[in-house]
């Protein structure tokens, strides 16, 4: 298989004639953290709504692991193995945790369809489950109602449901947003702990969180890339200073 | 003389003309109906049963204080409008954070109750109302003999749905109504008593609903249970029309009139449920209807 | 779904629970109550679960549900008086008719969301009520009479005792296959539907399928009862299909409570209750007060009706059944 | 010996919805006023009424009927409007074995079809009124028809007996238009009766439909070049129009309250009551409820069949008709009459609505024995 | 002297996020203040949290000396604020001059509210598009516009969150002298900035936000003192 796991060719998408997504050529290695920065409305959510097709891309093509899905339908994408969480919370509020997570092993057992059958035969996941929720600490939990759970354990709860998917692919969206500093760190090495052995893209506006842990960094401003490269590249470029962490910032450093 | 399909071209134009009269009043609902959505986002149920009050107070109106068409045509939309805002203030402000559902639930139950009120105060075989007298007669056309009446009603409606138009498009006003819909938020944050605009675009929806119901008065027996029958049909021509634009209401409303005007001549046993025959195909065609945008 | 979820705690198996409510429910007519009543109630809160397998479970609301309870009414009409099936055969004719008609209107409808969802499912409903009006085999205005019982695997069901028995079985079936559904891995995805929908299509679901299969299993259950309905009461008249049925389902389901599974049987029985005893209701009142008014009431069951419809939607989203496990819980997270 | 020690009489009918006017709560009163002229006793028992709503819905009218008889002892039924509500209860009378009398309700079905030992159809049926009207006006001179018929089996089987009464009278059918029930808009139906230059328009359907179209065909003209014939209007349709709408109108109805001295007198004493004069359908309230009360009062039970034997053996005579009940299917056979609406000038006092324009003999009005398509009738 | 603008520990929140954990400033009558702060520090949300516009909000912020936290936006409003918001708020459904007049004035404004001809001379590309659909006008047009909007009102108290990201040099010179202008004819403007060199000669005041907190507050004489600091605060 090809180094590239994931690519797109001049992906754009126009609302209204305003473009919000311009042309992307992204091109995420497998195996890599890759990270997704830019300025508020950048189009970066809107990157990933074209992605996992919640919306219709109005030009350009997607790849993964080589073959075009552009044209396939959001459920089809999920199902070879490109799973996203969202910007917003995303967790079943009134299933328990254990139950949350059970949802997404549950399609591999073929019977989400059988609606004559007891929930005994889901109880044989319960294991697997609960070996996803010790790896987000969340094993204590499983009980809970999800929507009772604090915001930060929420978004671990959403990884967890994400990592029951066998994704060869996980798309974060700012999966740190409204933390406090320790949930934040927790969540960064969480990500650095399931991205073994997969491929992850995220949104993050953290930049300690990126510095930490992205292999692989694309800044995108006003629907297109800006630049590309690594922690120390990317916060080098001039460009990138300019339009998204601020040029006065590189003059300061300049400066002493 | 030529025919079509084995009807007069005459005749058929007769029917067309017919077909936009009720147009006429499809429009001027759903025009209500788009307006109140836009804005406050529910589905207004009890829009055919303010339709009838509408009917109603004009009839009441002659009766008990002897004030005239005219008046009532001014009258019966305050009154109704002014009904609007207590039920915008005292029931459907609590729902705006719930689901949309709701809000169609609660007008649901508001159409009952007003039906049932008016149903036990005057049965149900309705009420005569005489045609005006400046618009009694008929205008001979050639192919029709057209009531001045029901010519009056086009005018009118159609004057008014325009009238809307314009006001939402083209003032300030509208622009403010307009901006409302997009960005409540922020339109609030420039100083703008948002919860009251809300308060008054129902008030102002619903008032449209009662000045169709005094012009239909004449026309049709005024009698309790004269909106809800309507009011599917004027969802429908919403679903058709999609809940977008304005002037996409309008023109759906008029259209759907003459099809179905059209339905009467070549295939009546058809005719209350061609409406709904179209709405099947443009949902399968465009699921948004055909004004409206994907989600 | 909370039904279940907060008695799956308590120690008490919710199955004795039900037990308990069927027994004694078997036992109404016994203890002198009208049994065509107890049917009729069975019947309507067949129709009000079906109906909430969909809203509450889904998260659809339909207001095209009498459209399901029409056609199977009609169809298993019918098939017993004019094909001469057998009751059973009848029963599921019915049923299944109501099902292919679920499809049809669920592949129109399921594609919208929301208020849409339900214009649509409303509106299609009411053409298929313009076409049983027209229809030779309904009878239009006079409706489907003189229905035969038959009999049910050799049971006579001519007998109200006998025929009370057997639509109690069916009640209790369904509600079974119902209690199935949404304690099957089938609910557990529908749910999470209702409750986030990007995030199940997210997880590889694809949730219009799931969703025209909630709507045909709830449309054929809603057919069930239709049909039973028709063979209780001998007949299948337009007030099956007409939107205002439809209406009445929705108040029931509201009244009880959406989203739990006795809700819609409790709201079943306050709707059909009052609406055959709000004249005596009405009676009571006048005396008490002295307004003569009330001696109507009888002759206002919508505006009744609608002014339930309000306070249920202003102040009483749970519904009975919802306020109680709601106040159930509290008392015991305080405990 | 009498069931419960009291006759116990159950009213259903229409109370809130289209028919109410016609019959409904004046209805009630009028077998109330039977009552009160029995002196409240039959048989030496005490004599009560119940009534419900059946909100034209037969489902309500079967089950109400069911649990009355099954738990309240009702001894006898009145069927109000509605045909498809009393096809329904007739079914359950005569599963349970009650006498029905049927007022209100129109369709010829009652003693054809779906007769039973037990329904007694009392007051007029659709064979009447389309025999009636429909002779009545062919013969005076209107000769070619147009039909605006309501798109139901009610409003076919209206069309079509009328249809066959005016061609055996020696008139002619031009054609017909269907229209939905409860159309909103009648204006473009009737520009195509219009078209068909027809001198009759009959007008098969009933309520709200008959009076939009009458509104309609007022507003288009078409009354200067057509008569228009109601196949099944009441006096209250006429009230609701007004005259000047509805002037020199045909319809055929069993009983008008300004036919005869008696009626007038009766009337008068309904008119103190509800502020309005009565339809026929009322006034046969009261002479069924009579009828019945008097049987039991003669042979002092309340058995159904007795009961049923004793009212068919019995002639009417009272202020509303003068007839009798046919032994083998129930049909009340007595005159009907065709009724002309007059003008608003002619009319000289509130409720002066119609002039007789002919009587016609019950046994022209009604279905012949030999025509029946009662299971019961042997031929 | 009451502070134009107080605002004491104020906390906000969207939905279930704790945005805000206490927030205090306070800007004296025609002073300039700056936020200044990394991307997701808050400053955008004590914005709007004035404006009333976030989810919950608790503490205190005095406008003129008026408590508003209870208070609904549009009444804010009226106590003389005018409000920028980052993403500009252009409305797609109206034209450029609707736009522009949409925000009604404001009867407790203080400011005399500029005239239409004064707008189109500070911004003369708005008067050529006057009639063209507001969201078919260029970026930095859009950000003209979002500004010149709020100067028809009467506001004396400007809320600007950003308005130079994206525009050309000029344009952001334009501003800084609009800026410096609207200060002298005595506006109070609280500023959020990404641009620091934009910024850093027209306020009075600065202010560091982080994780929700004020972590740093001084004036502009200060400023060179503060430079080490900020630029450890700011640095990437
Ligand atoms: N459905 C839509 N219709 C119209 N415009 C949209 C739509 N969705 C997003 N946009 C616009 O597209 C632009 C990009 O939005 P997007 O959500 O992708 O930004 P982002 O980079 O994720 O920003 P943030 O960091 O604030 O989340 C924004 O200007 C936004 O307003
Ligand atoms: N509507 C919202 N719902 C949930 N969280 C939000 C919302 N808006 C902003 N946030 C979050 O609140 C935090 C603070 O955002 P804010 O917009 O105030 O930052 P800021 O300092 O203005 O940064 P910048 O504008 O440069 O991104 C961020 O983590 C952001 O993701
Ligand atoms: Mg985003
Ligand atoms: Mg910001």
């Amino acid at each position: 298989m090809s180094e590239l796991i994931l690519e797109t060719r001049g992906l754009s998408k126009d609302f209204k004639g305003f473009t919000a997504v311009d042309g992307v050529d992204l091109r995420v290695q497998r195996g890599a953290i890759h990270a997704l920065i830019g300025p508020n409305g950048a189009g970066k959510t809107t990157c990933f709504n074209l992605l996992t097709k919640f919306l219709e891309p109005t030009r350009g093509s997607i790849h993964f692991n080589g073959v075009d899905i552009t044209g396939e339908k959001p459920a089809e994408i999920a199902r070879r193995g490109v799973i996203r969480s969202f910007q917003i919370s995303a967790v079943f509020p009134h299933l328990t945790v254990l139950e949350n997570v059970r949802i997404g092993l549950q399609r591999f057992t073929g019977t989400s369809f059988h609606f004559w059958k007891g929930l005994t035969g889901l109880k044989q996941l319960d294991a697997r489950v609960l070996a996803l929720l010790e790896l987000v600490d969340l094993r204590d939990m499983a009980a809970l109602k999800a929507g009772d759970l604090p915001y930060g354990r929420k978004r671990a709860l959403e990884i967890a449901t994400t990592m029951a998917m066998e994704p060869t692919l996980m798309l974060l969206d700012e999966p740190t947003q409204g933390m406090g500093h320790e949930d934040v760190d927790r969540v960064t090495a969480l990500i650095k702990r399931v991205a073994e052995g997969r491929t992850v893209l995220m949104v993050e506006h953290n930049m300690k969180v990126v510095s930490k842990i992205a292999d692989r960094i694309t800044v995108l401003a006003r629907g297109a890339v800006l630049a590309e490269g690594d922690y120390a590249e990317v916060s080098k470029h001039p460009a990138v200073l300019e339009a998204y962490m601020g040029s006065e910032a590189a003059e300061l450093q300049g400066a002493h | 003389m030529t025919d079509l399909f084995g009807i007069p071209i005459s005749a058929l134009l007769g029917q067309l003309l017919l077909g936009l009269v009720n147009g006429s009043f499809y429009a001027m609902l759903s025009l209500g109906l788009a307006v109140i959505f836009g804005m406050l986002n529910i589905i207004n149920f009890a829009h055919g049963a303010l339709y009838m009050m509408g009917a109603f107070l004009a009839w009441m109106g002659l009766e008990y204080l002897g004030l005239n068409y005219w008046m009532m045509l001014l009258l019966a939309p305050l009154v109704v409008g002014v009904l609007g805002i207590l039920i915008e203030r005292l029931m459907l402000q609590w729902l705006y954070k719930l689901d949309h559902i709701y809000g169609l639930l609660l007008t649901f139950g508001i159409t009952l109750v007003m039906e049932g009120v008016f149903r036990s105060f005057y049965g149900v075989s309705g009420q005569q109302y005489q045609v005006p007298e400046a618009l009694q007669g008929a205008t001979n056309l050639g192919f029709m003999v057209l009531p001045n009446y029901r010519a009056w009603v086009v005018v009118a409606s159609i004057t008014v749905c325009l009238g809307v138009w314009a006001l939402i498009e083209k003032t300030t006003l509208g622009a403010t109504l307009r901006a409302g819909t997009e960005n409540p938020k922020l339109v609030q944050a420039f100083g703008i008593n948002v919860p009251r605009m809300i308060t008054l675009t129902y008030a102002g929806g619903v008032a449209l609903a009662a000045f169709a119901g005094v012009l239909a008065a004449p026309i049709l027996q005024v009698s309790a249970l004269m909106g809800s029958n309507l009011i599917i049909v004027v969802f429908a021509v919403v679903v058709i029309g999609g809940m977008g634009s304005i002037l996409g209401s309008i023109l759906t409303g008029l259209g759907l009139g003459i099809i179905e005007g059209l339905t009467k001549v070549f295939y009546p046993e058809a005719s209350s449920t061609v409406v709904f025959v179209v709405m099947a195909i443009v949902l399968l065609v465009r699921p948004a209807g055909l004004f409206g945008k994907e989600k | 779904m909370t039904a279940l979820a907060s008695s799956s705690k308590t120690p008490l198996n919710p199955v004795y629970g039900y037990a308990l409510l069927f027994g004694a429910i078997a036992l109404l007519p016994a203890l002198g109550v009208y049994p065509i009543f107890v049917m009729k109630v069975l019947c309507f809160a067949l129709f009000a679960c079906a109906f909430n397998l969909l809203v509450g479970f889904t998260g659809l609301l339909s207001f095209g549900h009498a459209a399901f309870l029409g056609t199977a009414a009609y169809g298993a009409g019918h098939a017993l008086k004019v094909w001469g099936f057998s009751a059973p055969l009848g029963l599921v004719f019915g049923a299944l008719a109501a099902g292919v008609v679920g499809l049809g209107i669920g592949l129109l409808a399921i594609k919208r969301t929301g208020i849409y969802f339900s214009m649509i499912t409303l509106a299609l409903s009411q053409m298929l009520y313009f076409f049983f009006l027209q229809a030779s085999f309904t009878g239009g205005e006079d409706g489907l009479q003189s229905v035969p019982r038959g009999s049910f695997f050799g049971l006579d069901l001519g007998n109200d005792l006998t025929l009370f028995y057997v639509v109690l079985a069916i009640f209790i079936g369904a509600f079974w296959l119902i209690y199935r559904t949404v304690h099957s891995p089938f609910g557990q995805v529908l749910t999470s539907i209702r409750e986030n929908e990007p995030r199940a299509i997210s997880l590889g679901y694809d949730v219009d399928r799931f969703k025209l299969l909630a709507f045909v299993l709830s449309a054929t259950l809603a057919g069930l009862a239709g049909a039973t309905k028709t063979l209780v009461l001998g007949f299948a008249t337009l007030t099956d299909a007409v939107w205002t049925t439809s209406g009445l389902v929705i108040l029931m389901t509201l009244v009880g409570g959406m989203g739990t599974l006795v809700g819609p049987m409790v709201g079943a029985l306050i709707i059909i209750s009052l609406e055959n005893k709000i004249g005596d209701l009405g009676k009571v009142l006048a005396d008490l007060t002295g307004i003569n008014w009330f001696n109507g009431l009888g002759e206002s069951v919508s505006l009744v009706t609608g002014l339930i419809f309000i306070v249920c939607v202003l102040a009483f989203r749970r519904g009975v059944v919802g306020e109680a496990i709601a106040l159930w819980d509290k008392a015991r997270a305080k405990a | 010996q009498i069931s419960g020690d009291t006759v116990k009489i159950g009213f259903i009918t229409d109370m809130s919805s289209v028919y109410a006017d016609i019959d409904g709560a004046g209805g009630v009163e009028a077998i109330k006023m039977a009552i009160a002229d029995m002196k409240g006793m039959a048989g030496g028992k005490k004599i009560e009424l119940i009534f419900a709503d059946h909100q034209n819905k037969a489902d309500v009218a079967a089950s109400k009927a069911r649990e009355w008889i099954d738990t309240q002892g009702v001894d006898m039924l009145i069927g109000g409007t509605n045909s498809g509500a009393n096809l329904a209860m007739a079914k359950i009378a005569a599963e349970k074995k009650r006498p029905f009398m049927v007022i209100g309700a129109g369709s010829a079905r009652l003693t054809n079809e779906d007769c039973t030992p037990y329904t007694i159809h009392y007051a007029y049926d659709t064979v009447a009124l389309a025999n009636g009207t429909g002779s009545a006006v062919t013969k005076g001179g209107g000769k070619s028809w147009f039909f605006l018929t309501a798109d139901y089996a009610f409003g076919a089987s209206l069309q079509s007996d009328t249809a066959t009464v005016v061609g055996k009278t020696g008139g002619q059918v031009l054609g017909s238009v269907k229209h939905p029930l409860n159309a909103n808009d009648f204006s473009s139906f009737l520009l195509q009766a219009q078209g068909s230059k027809a001198q009759v328009l009959g007008l098969a359907n009933a309520g709200g439909d008959t009076i939009n179209a009458i509104k309609a065909a007022n507003e288009f003209g078409i009354t200067k070049t057509m008569k228009l014939a109601g196949l099944l209007m009441f006096i209250n349709d006429i009230h609701s129009l007004g005259l000047k709408t509805t002037e020199g109108m045909y319809l055929t109805d069993s009983w008008y309250w300004n036919q005869s001295p008696e009626a007038r007198e009766w009337s008068r004493r309904f008119f103190e009551k509800m502020k309005r004069m009565p339809s026929s359908l009322q006034a046969a309230d009261y002479s069924a409820a009579m009828h019945y009360l008097k049987a039991v009062d003669a042979i002092k039970t309340d058995d159904a069949d007795k009961v049923i034997g004793k009212m068919k053996d019995t002639p009417i005579n009272d202020f509303y008709v003068k007839g009798s009940i046919r032994k083998e299917d129930g049909r009340g056979i007595h005159d009907m009459f065709l009724l002309q609406v007059k003008s608003p000038k002619e009319s000289t006092e509130p409720w002066d609505y119609f002039k007789v324009v002919t009587r016609i003999p019950g046994d022209d009005a009604f279905t012949k024995l030999a025509d029946s398509k009662c299971p019961l009738v042997k031929k | 002297m009451t502070a134009a603008l107080e605002i004491s520990n104020l906390h906000a929140w969207y939905g279930e996020s704790h945005i805000l954990h206490g927030i205090n400033l306070s800007v004296q009558k025609g002073q300039v203040l700056t936020l200044l702060g990394r991307n997701g520090a808050g400053r955008t949300t004590t914005l709007r949290a004035i404006m009333g516009l976030t989810g919950a909000r608790k503490g205190s912020i005095k406008v003129h000396g008026v408590e508003t936290i209870a208070m609904a936006t549009h009444r804010i409003a009226h106590l003389g604020l005018g409000y920028c918001p980052e993403e500009r708020g252009i409305f797609a459904s109206l034209t450029t001059e609707e736009n522009l007049h949409l925000p009604p004035r404001l009867s407790g404004g203080r400011a005399t509210p500029m005239s239409d001809e004064q707008i189109y001379q500070m911004f003369p590309n708005l008067a050529e598009r006057r009639h063209s659909p507001g969201t078919r006008l260029s970026g930095g047009e859009q950000q003209m516009l979002a500004v010149a909007r709020i100067l028809r009102t009467g506001a004396d108290i400007l809320l600007l969150d950003e308005i130079s990201e994206g525009l050309a040099p000029v344009i952001v010179q334009t501003l800084a002298r609009m800026i410096t202008a609207l200060k002298a004819q005595g506006f109070t403007i609280v500023m959020v900035e990404q641009n620091f060199r934009f910024a850093a000669p027209l306020a009075d005041h600065f202010i560091v936000v982080e994780h929700g907190e004020v972590v740093e507050s001084f004036s502009a004489a200060e400023l060179p003192a503060k430079q080490a600091k900020l630029d450890e605060l700011l640095s990437v």
